[in-house]
Parts: C-alpha cells; structure tokens; sequence
C-alpha cells in the first residue's frame, strides 16, 4: 500500500534517509497519528500555510541530506507571526545554503505548534543491530534526550503484556501517571503505538533506523511530532 | 544437525589422542595424562607418528593403523594436520572430533569444516580447552584440573575462565554435569549445547559465558527451549564500550548493543548476572530458593547497623523491604524487648538469646506478607551461632521455604553456615550478596513470565 | 576537651571491672575474661557486691574498697547504677569509663554525663562492645574474639558489624591498632576518636563505620586533620531510603541527605566505600599502591575472556584503559605471538611460557603512558603459576609499584597469591575487585586534592 | 543592603516563600543576572507590558501561597500576542481562583520569553541539611529536571577550584562545551554564579531552600529565568 510506493519512490531516488514528510507519511499509513506538517517552497507560500494553519507555528528545513536538522538551526519553534515566519524562512535559507551549500533543499515544512503543555514527550525508536536485527526502543523524548539517557530496548514482535513491560522499564514511565498537576497520559494510545511500530518492523523489511521524536503524549492520545526514518 | 551427534562428544565409548605426548608440559602429554587419570571406562588410544609407547601402552603412527574406530578423536596437533586427519577419521566413522589446536587459518578452518561436512562428524572448537563430563570420568581437556561430578553446567567461550571457574569451584565443592570449552565454535556452538544440555537429565542448570551469538535465532530458539525446562543463567560480556572493545579483539565478532543482549536474554527467561562468581551465587539460589514466589523481603537481625547496611543493599538491587502491619508489630512487641527497631528491619537486639530469634521467626514465618525473611546475624560472645542455628533449622524444616541466611563473619560462624547448608536454607557471605540473590530471584521470574507470555522474538 | 584523657582509655595503669562476674555467657564474665586472656600487663581490679573471689582473685564489693585508684573502669552493671558509679569514680580520680550497659534512659544518660563533668572523666558508651588496643594486649570488651596486633583503626558506630569485622580480619590475619565500639557516643564520639588517632604513630588508617553524624563541625574539622596524616577510609550506612529509616530507628538520629555526606566525606579527603569488605580492600590498596600516581590501567592477561571482564568491571569503575602507542604496540608485537590482542588488555596468549609475561611486562614497564599494569592470570597445565609469580616480583622489585594482581582460580594459584603478597604486590580476588580498589585510588586521590586546595567547609 | 530588606519585609509579613519578583530581586543583589520580570495586576496591564517588552512573552502567577506554580498551570508560556497575553491572564485567574481559592494573589508577572534555541538549562539550588546545614546543589535545569535526576552538591563556601569540580562532576557538564552545534557555554560566567550563590549562603544566614530553575546558559552569559526562594 501507500507505505509500500514511499519506500519504493525513496529508494529509487537512491536515497536513504526519509523527509519528515515521507517519515510522516510512512507512520500514517500504519495508523501511527502524526502532527500535519505542510510544506512551502517560499517565504509568501510560508505564511500563507501558517495562517491557514494559526499560530504560534513551527517551520524545519526540509531536505534529504539533512539527517539531524539542529545541527544547521534548521528548526524555528514557536514562530507567532506571518511576519516572524517569513523572516525565519529566509534566515533559515540562507544559514543552511551557508552551512551546507551541497544539500538539495525541497523548502520548509510548517507545522502547528503541538499543545505540550501538559504532554510528556516520549521517544520511539526503532535501530537495526547487528546481530540480533532489528530492535524497538523506548524512553524519554525531547531535545536532551542524550542526557536523560533513557533507553529501554525489546526485540519485536510486541504484543501487549510485551508493550507494557517496556514502557514500564524505561525511567520515563514516571512521569506517565498523574504527575505534576498533570492527568495520568493515555496508556492505550502509547501501547497502540508501539504496536504499531511493532507492525511496521515485520511488514517493512527495509526500514534500518526510526527516530520518532518527540511524541507528545497526554489524557488524550499521542500525537508524533517529528520522525526520521532510515531505510535500506 | 541432529542432537544426536553430541552424545559423541559428550558420552563416547573410545577415544583417540592424535599429538598424546610425554613432553612435560605440552597440550598432549597434559590431554593425555587427564584423560588416563580422570576414571573414564572406555577405550584410549594414542596416535603420534613419533612414538612407540606412552605410559606402557602401544602408541599407533596414524589413523589407519588404530585397532578399531573411536567415536570421538581429541586433536592436539599443528594446524596444518587438522583438516586431513578430520577427513581420514570422517572416512573411518569417527562421529565428533575436539580440536584443541589453534591459530588454524581461515582457510585451514574452512577446509576441517569441509572434511567433516560429509560424514557428519561433529566438531567442538577449534582453539578450544575441551570439555569434562565428571560422572563419567571423562577429563578430554587440556584444564590444570579436574572437576568435581555434580549438576550445574558451563559452557564457555573463553578458554581461561573456564580454568578459572574450574579452580573456583573445586575451593567450594561445586561439582558440574560438564563443562565445555567452545572456542572458536566453527561448528558445536551455543544453540547445539542449550538443545543438548536442555533434555540432559544430569544437568540441573545451565551457565554460559558469553562473548557473541553469531547465529541469533539458533540461539534464541534453543535458548527458550532450554529455559523453560531449567534455569539458564548468563554471563555476556562485552557490556561496556571497553569491554566490546576488548572482546572484537578476543573473538573478533562484533557484538551487537549490550541492551539487545539484555533484551534478548530476558526475552528467552534465562538470567543475566555479571560476574562469573555471580553464576554460582544464581544458581544457589535457583536451586534452594526457587519454589520461594515473596517479592518483598523482612530481615531479622541481632545487630542494628547490619540491618541499615542490609537495607541499603536491598535498595540498591532494587528490592523492596516488606511493611509490617500494625497487628505484626504488637505481635512482635510481646516477645522483643523494648528497644527493638519495631520496623523492618527486625532488629531482635545484641544480647538476643536463642529463644526470641525462635520467637521472633515464628511471627514473621506465620504471616505471608513479610514475604521471605533474610536473616543476618553478628557472632556475639553471649550466645554461640551454632545454637541458635540448629533451633532455627528445625524451625525452618516445617515449612515451605522462606528463609535466607547470612552469617557474618567467618570462624565463630562456620558450624551455623553448615548447619543451615545442610538443612538446605540458602546462605550467603554478606547482606549485600544476599540481597542480590534475592533480586536476581525476582528478575528471573520476570523473565520467565515473558518467556510463557510473548511470542517469539524474530 | 582534651585528647590527653583519652589515653587512660587506650592505655591505662590499672583497670577496675565493675559487675565482673563468672556467671556464663553474662557481659560482665565476658568482658572479665576477654581482659584477663588478652595479656594486659597493668593492674585488673573486679568489683561485685555478690562475690568474695573470681578466678582466685579478690573482688571488691564497691570502689571505696578498691586498694588503688583504677585510672579506667569498665561498668556492666544495671543501668540505674551507672551514675552514681561515675560519681563515686570521679572523685576517686579515675579519669575514664567504658560504660557497656545498655538501655540508659535519657535522664539516667544526662545524670551520668552530669557526673562525669567536674571530674574531666571521659566515657565511652553508653551500650557498646567496649574496645580493644591490641599492641598492648588490652581486650576490654564483650566481643566475642580478640584482635592481632596491625596497624589498621577501626571506629563503629555498631557494635554487631565490630564483631563482624573481628570476625573477617582474624581469618584474614588483619591485624588493628584500635578497635572502638562508640556505642551512643554519649561523650566520646567520632571527631575525638579522629584527633586521637590522627596522632597515633601506631595507627598507619583509619576505619570507620558511620551512621549518623550529631556535630558537623568537630567531624570535620577533625576528620580534615586526620586525613592530612593518613587514609580515613569510611562506610556511611544510610545510602538509601530505606536504609535511612533503619538507621533511624536503629541510632535514632537523623541521618541527612546521603549526597551531602558524599559531599562531606570528599571535602575532607577522606574516602567513602560501600561495604565493610571494601574497608579492607581500600585500605590494602591504599598502603600498597598509594605511591602510585596513575591514572590510567592496562591490563596484562593470558586470557582473552579475563580481559573483557576485566574491561567491562574497569568502565563499570570509571576507570579508563590505557591506549597503547603504535609505538607500544610495535614493541609488543616482537615478543608476543601473532594472534595477541594488539591493545589494552593485552591479551598474550593461553600458552604464554614465563618469558613472554616477563618480556611484555618489561616493555609496558618502560613506558610510563601505560599507567599502572594489572596483571590478570588465569591458571593453565602449561605453566605452573607460581614460577610466574616468581619471575614478574623479582622484575617489580627493581622499580616503583606499577603492578596490581588478580590471580584467577583458588588452588592452583595460591602459591602465586603468596609469592606476590610476599613481594608487597597488591593483590586482588577478582578482576572487578582490582579495578574498583584501582578507582577507589583515583577517588582518594581527587578528595585529597579537594582537601588541599578548598576551604574548609563551613 | 537590599537583600537585607527584602528579607526583612517578608519575615515581617510572616512569610516564608518569597515570590518570583522577591527572589529575583535577591538574585540581582547579589549580581546574579535574571530575566526582567514586571508584575501586571490586570489583563489591560499584562497587555501593556508585553507589548513593551516584546513578543513572545511569557506569563506566570504571582502569589505567595502557592509555591509549585505548575501545580496549578500557573505558568503560560509563548505568548506571542496582546490578544493572547489577555485571555490567558484571564483564564489563568479564573483558573487559579476555582483551584486555590484561598490564596492570595498579586497579580501575574510578565517577562520575555528567554532566548533559549541554543543555551542549555541548568538548576542551581541550596538545600538545608540536618545535621550539615546549607548545602549548595548543580545539575541540569529544566522541567524533566526530576526525571534527569543530575544533582551534584557541595558544601559553601566555595572557590572556583570547588565550583569547576561541582560542575564536573553533573551530567549536565556533558552538554557545556560544544554540543549539538552550538558553542561551549561561557563557563566563567556559570562559575562566577557558582561563587556568588556561595557568597548568599555566607552572607544570609536565613536562606533555607532555593531553587533556581531553569538558568538559561549560552556562549554569551547566563541568566536566571525563574526562582523561588525559602526563608526563616
Ligand atoms: C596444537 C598444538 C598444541 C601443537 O603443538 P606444537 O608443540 O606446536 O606442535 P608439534 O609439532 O610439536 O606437535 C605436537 C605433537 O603432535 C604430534 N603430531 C604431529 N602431527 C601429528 C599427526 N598427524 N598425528 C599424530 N600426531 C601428530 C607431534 O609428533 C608432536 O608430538 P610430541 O609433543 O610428542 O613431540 C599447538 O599448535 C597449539 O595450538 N597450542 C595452543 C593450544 C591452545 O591454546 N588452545 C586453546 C586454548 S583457549
Ligand atoms: C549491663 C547489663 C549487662 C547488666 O546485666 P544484668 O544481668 O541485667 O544485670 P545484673 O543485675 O545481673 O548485674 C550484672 C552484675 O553486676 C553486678 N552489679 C550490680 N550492681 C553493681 C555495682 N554497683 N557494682 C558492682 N557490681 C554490680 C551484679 O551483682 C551482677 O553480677 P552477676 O552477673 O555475677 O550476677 C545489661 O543491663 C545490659 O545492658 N546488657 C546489654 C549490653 C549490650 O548489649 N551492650 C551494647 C551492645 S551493642
Ligand atoms: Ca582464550
Ligand atoms: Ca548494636
């Protein structure tokens, strides 16, 4: 299905790293909710999408050559205005153009801030290890992911008694019942997903490395906000 | 390949030394002079072209010329003569060689692989120690030592720790069902001794050290079969970055993430501990203590501070001291003076004579929710140790078991260790060894929970 | 007050034992015993109203009727009696107390100090084992063995985990200058014992067990003192939560946050362990390898398997392997055989002869970037241990200690164990436990540091 | 000086827990940089400010009794319009006034949102131990601060020997020098505060708890965002 040709249209292009678009597409197809990322290949085009989509906003360079976008400030959060959009498109332009003058750039991708107020964020990861094949990972999400360090790991298939026991086993588990004014987050919905992720792993035989970070997670469901997906 | 071939390795009914020697020290004189001392029954022979006699016994030039075909050939010659002497003993009807000889090339190894490929004859190593099958006296290694006969299985990746282990065992009177040395496992490996050990009747529990699974689904397979008939307990080094380091350049496999091998080992139900000394303290504790289904933990003890050093253990590994309910602390209250901790720790006070530690378990044993009870007891001038353990052996005798024991200190605590050994009560060296025990207790059975609940790993 | 009275408990003339007695297993027989079999050569007095004779000897129905002035008493005798005791005492002129009994209430332990007070007598206690000064014989405590004579203090706030320690150090042959059950400190308390033995030309480290600190200020500006002179090596029980509230109803103080005593014990260089065991083990380490300023490890090792646990325990420690120079490694690879590691740990081989531990060791020798060598040895029939242990301590006698040790196995190795112990190589039991003694090192170092180069804390 | 009578008017008051402004302005005493916090005591206020200041801005509850702001969403971050700075001053009112109708409010403050994209939070605190007294605590800042768990802890008075190893010794240290792309943090500056937290301990004896959380470190300095301070 839909997930199928993505991969196929990737790999034809001899690529290996998925856009956060394709990433995005490739988790819908699985059912996997994701936040609706559009994107605009212009300044104008930009704040168009972003008052269509109201504010604040949040845009990322989008390009297959760039595997972890931080590393060229090619992500602006919380943008509040069509203005402020349009300044940090063209800032973001010409710092990457200046940054990585050989990566194709297909534009930007402008999303809606996601409500995290109250959310956790939450990682979902998938690696492929040698020799055991492929692995879910599971744990704290964010930017200082590396410094919490929470990472617990399952062989898949999952299955629900299998989700439990990682979600409990990572640190992150903590923060997932009422915590700090917060209402205990949707435990359904996480298990769901990393049965969903689980899906993928067996029916998707060329995904190598998953990146789903963060997700937010509340009383009300899950929601991905970024992803970046490997194949091979 | 079929199970079947190992009992060649494990159980032959003649064996051939190629390379027996005489010369002091050498891996053949040491294969030969184990194998003739160890008790084993069945037939040896020598064979080495540049020797008549060995011991008093006709020494046989090659293959060709033995009297007979033996079912298992122990190699201890130079890598070059390998591969032709694996062919000529396959033609004979050899089933199982254990190719003690190292430093075989790629080449020369693939070429031994190849030889025996077509008469199925099973291969243990090459650049292996050997293997010992204690209750039938058979010592096919070149190991400083022999092994006591008993119940625990090792299998090991590494050729040192498994004299190591040997010599360790021996001080403390563990005795093994075997005990195999894999080395490089081009052929005989993990998932072959996990299949073969798992319906073996004389093996209570299996030890691995691990450095690398080259074949995880093999293994995997095998290893949950193993797991679910007994306990299977793991050493996998490698769990640090220096350490993977360490052990590409040992065994040059690439190791794969540490948490995999985590995942992986509790995925199958068996359990994971890290340190060799670890594997007997596990599988002590299995063994005595398994039927014990307490997740929480009450200590008893006649010394206050080793009841907070006990605590501090517990928390450590991550177990959790039980709550005494309100009834159990009046209860309690009647038959320990009035200074006692009221709280778990139980601390029964210094000058406790027999009598209240008697009192006292009594108590804890009739309510199921102090879960089990570790008992930690400072040798004291007032009452000997000894007393006080044979009243509470006979105490223990009644019941399921329930009761951990850590006797501190060594010479004024001895006799109350053996008493409790011998009326099986689980006993460890320290507060800290005896928590761990009980942790790793709680682990396994987690283990084994995923193991009966979830479905394979791919 | 002074540390001067503390010699009349450490060394005193004459001793008067107050409630001595020979009914069995009693404290006050005990501690009577203990005093009369140590080899005290001063004067011991019994004091007891029920009896005329002990062991042949007069006893005294109360200290008026003593023929001296005792210039220590040691008092187990019912806690209602012992402030009169100190009363009468002191105004005979006895100038210090070991107050054994237990279960003083707070107004009989204020009534005791009250006493005490005008007459500058200090008191040990009350509810303590008493203490022992092994050099001169003095055993005056309820313990259930005696002590050798060493140069190790101990100080606990336990009196269990005392006679534990006894217990471990007597069948380790570790010998004390000072044992001191501290007991409620009621006067004498920690920041004494440290100005005490901070002075002792007997005592080369200090060890203590701590559960709660009541006066900050004296702790540290007295543990700062102390460890300027020589190690203090510390277990602070109450790491955990649960280890707290035990502590708690054990002492009945409060314990504080257990990362601000991990800020304390390093700003005063002292060094904190986990275990009673590690008291030990961090006080052999630190007379044996002080002098060693390494801050890196490469391990020397016949077996490859030995090195990745060796590896794994060293990161697990926070202790960083060497990296071998291309230099180093070019060296190596002529005496070594092709199949070595080429890195750290190097491995040289199962059937390594004498001269290939001596030829590498002698290279990594040369080059100080290698840190300190910690020589891993796993036994094998190819070589006896013991000529090796032979070889390496005759080569390590010529230069500064860069060499740890851990002799794999029990038996087969024990000569070697002894060759080098004999040799003042510092020795270790397991791989994990030569690289946590080896961090353990780095750690005393750094708080050494801090202690040298910060204020002291407020 | 001013510290002196900051504290002395709370005690007056009988008050334990200083508000942020309060505490803010002990930190400034003491020359610890923080962000400029304005108190608004009604929406048309709160509009006013920010739009001086500049957007986006960030708002929070300002009242002595309630201590765990988060406890009662009491902080609203990105705010990046009047529009939006109005109806969350009204509704965190109405909210505070349905959850904590009992305490007392002043008002809310207002401040600008703190450059953050490429500065690291970080916490600094003191706590008063029993038996040890004040103890100063560094570790990583932020709102995962519980579940990173980095708490190192020191004694005062300090010197930067001290601080530089106070430092060391957090996970948090990890991320100082270059990470991610983004320069080494300005360590003369985390230092520098190092001491002068130090100095407030010795210097104000009634300090018991302070937390400041998160400091927001860059290349450039290092400033306090939030603070709460104990007092007896
Ligand atoms: C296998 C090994 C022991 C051979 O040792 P070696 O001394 O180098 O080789 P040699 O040529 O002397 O051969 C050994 C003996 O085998 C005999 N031999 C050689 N070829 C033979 C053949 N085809 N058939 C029978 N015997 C033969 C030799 O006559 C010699 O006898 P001797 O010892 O009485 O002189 C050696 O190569 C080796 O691998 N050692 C390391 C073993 C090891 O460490 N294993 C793994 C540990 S984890
Ligand atoms: C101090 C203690 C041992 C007294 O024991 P007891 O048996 O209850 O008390 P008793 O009344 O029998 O007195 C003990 C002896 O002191 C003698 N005695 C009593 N008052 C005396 C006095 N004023 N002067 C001299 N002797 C006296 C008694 O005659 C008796 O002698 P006996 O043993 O020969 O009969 C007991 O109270 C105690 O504290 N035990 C615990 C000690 C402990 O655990 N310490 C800390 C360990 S961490
Ligand atoms: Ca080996
Ligand atoms: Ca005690």
């Amino acid at each position: 299905e839909g997930a199928r040709l993505v991969i196929e249209s990737v790999l034809a292009e001899r690529r290996k790293v998925l856009t956060e678009m394709e990433s995005k597409t490739l988790l819908s197809a699985f059912h996997i909710p994701v936040t609706n990322t559009i994107l605009a290949r212009s300044a104008n085009e930009a704040m168009m999408i972003a008052t269509q989509l109201g504010f604040p906003v949040a845009i990322k360079i989008a390009s297959p050559d760039i595997s972890h976008k931080s590393d060229v400030q090619g992500v602006v959060l919380n943008l509040a205005s069509g203005a402020a959009v349009r300044d940090a498109y063209n800032d973001m332009m010409e710092r990457v153009a200046r940054l990585q003058p050989e990566a194709r750039i297909k534009g930007i991708t402008v999303q809606k801030m996601a409500a995290a107020k109250r959310g956790r964020e939450i990682y979902i990861g998938l690696v492929t290890d040698e020799p055991f094949g492929p692995v879910i990972v599971f744990g704290a999400g964010g930017t200082m992911i590396e410094l919490i360090n929470d990472r617990a790991m399952e062989l898949p298939p999952l299955n629900q008694f299998l989700a439990r026991r990682l979600i409990e086993r990572s640190r992150v588990a903590e923060t997932l019942g009422e915590w700090r004014g917060a209402s205990a987050v949707d435990m359904d919905a996480l298990e769901q997903l990393l049965l969903r992720v689980s899906e993928m792993v067996c029916e998707l035989p060329q995904l190598r490395e998953m990146d789903i970070n963060p997700i937010i997670i509340d009383e009300h469901g899950a929601v991905a906000v970024d992803a970046r997906i490997l194949i091979d | 390949m079929s199970i079947r071939n190992l009992d060649s390795l494990f159980d032959p009914a003649s064996i051939a030394v190629f390379g027996a020697s005489a010369r002091p020290f050498s891996v053949g004189a040491t294969v030969w002079r184990n194998l003739r001392c160890g008790g084993f029954k069945g037939r040896l022979l020598a064979v080495n072209p540049k020797h008549q006699e060995l011991d008093g016994q006709a020494v046989f030039a090659r293959a060709a010329d033995l009297p007979l075909v033996p079912e298992l050939a122990l190699i201890c010659t130079p890598p070059a003569s390998v591969a032709g002497l694996i062919s000529e003993l396959g033609a004979l009807g050899t089933r199982a060689a254990i190719v003690l000889s190292a430093g075989l090339s790629p080449e020369q190894n693939a070429a031994m692989l190849a030889a025996a490929k077509p008469h199925l004859l099973r291969i243990l190593g090459p650049n292996c120690i050997g293997l010992l099958a204690p209750h039938i006296g058979l010592n096919a290694s070149f190991a400083h030592t022999d092994a006591l006969a008993g119940e625990l299985a090792f299998v090991s990746q590494s050729g040192a720790l498994l004299t190591a282990m040997l010599d360790w065992a021996r001080s403390r009177a563990i005795g093994f069902s075997h005990i195999v040395s894999l080395g490089e496992h081009a052929d005989v490996d993990f998932g072959d001794m996990l299949d073969f050990l798992a319906s073996d009747f004389r093996t209570r529990a299996i030890l691995l050290y691990i450095e690398s699974v080259e074949s995880p689904r093999k293994f995997m397979s095998a290893a949950r079969a193993a797991a679910r008939n007994k306990p299977v307990i793991v050493v996998k080094a490698g769990r640090s970055r220096q350490g993977q380091r360490a052990a590409a350049s040992h065994t040059g496999a690439l190791a794969g993430s540490d948490l995999v091998y985590e995942a992986a080992i509790a995925r199958a139900g068996m359990l994971r501990v890290n340190t060799l000394q670890q594997l007997f303290l596990a599988a002590e504790t299995l063994s005595r203590f398994q039927s014990n289904r307490s997740e929480e933990l009450t200590i008893l003890t006649n010394g206050g501070g080793a009841g907070v050093m006990a605590a501090d253990a517990a928390s450590h590994a991550g177990v959790k001291l039980a709550d005494l309910s309100e009834q159990m602390l009046k209860r309690l209250d009647e038959v320990l003076p009035a200074n006692w901790s009221r709280g778990n720790p139980v601390d029964i006070i210094g000058d406790a004579p027999v009598e209240r530690y008697v009192q006292a378990m009594r108590l804890l044993a009739d309510d199921p929710r102090t879960g089990a009870v570790l008992l930690i007891h400072a040798p004291t001038a007032i009452v000997p140790s000894a007393e006080i353990a044979t009243a509470l052996a006979a105490q223990a005798a009644s019941g399921p078991p329930r009761l951990l024991s850590c006797w501190l200190g060594e010479g004024a605590v001895e006799e109350a260790r053996r008493i409790f050994q011998h009326a099986g009560i689980a006993g460890f060296a320290s507060p800290e060894e005896a928590v761990r025990a009980f942790s790793m207790l709680q682990i396994y059975r987690r283990n084994q929970a995923q193991l009966m609940q979830a479905p394979p790993a791919e």
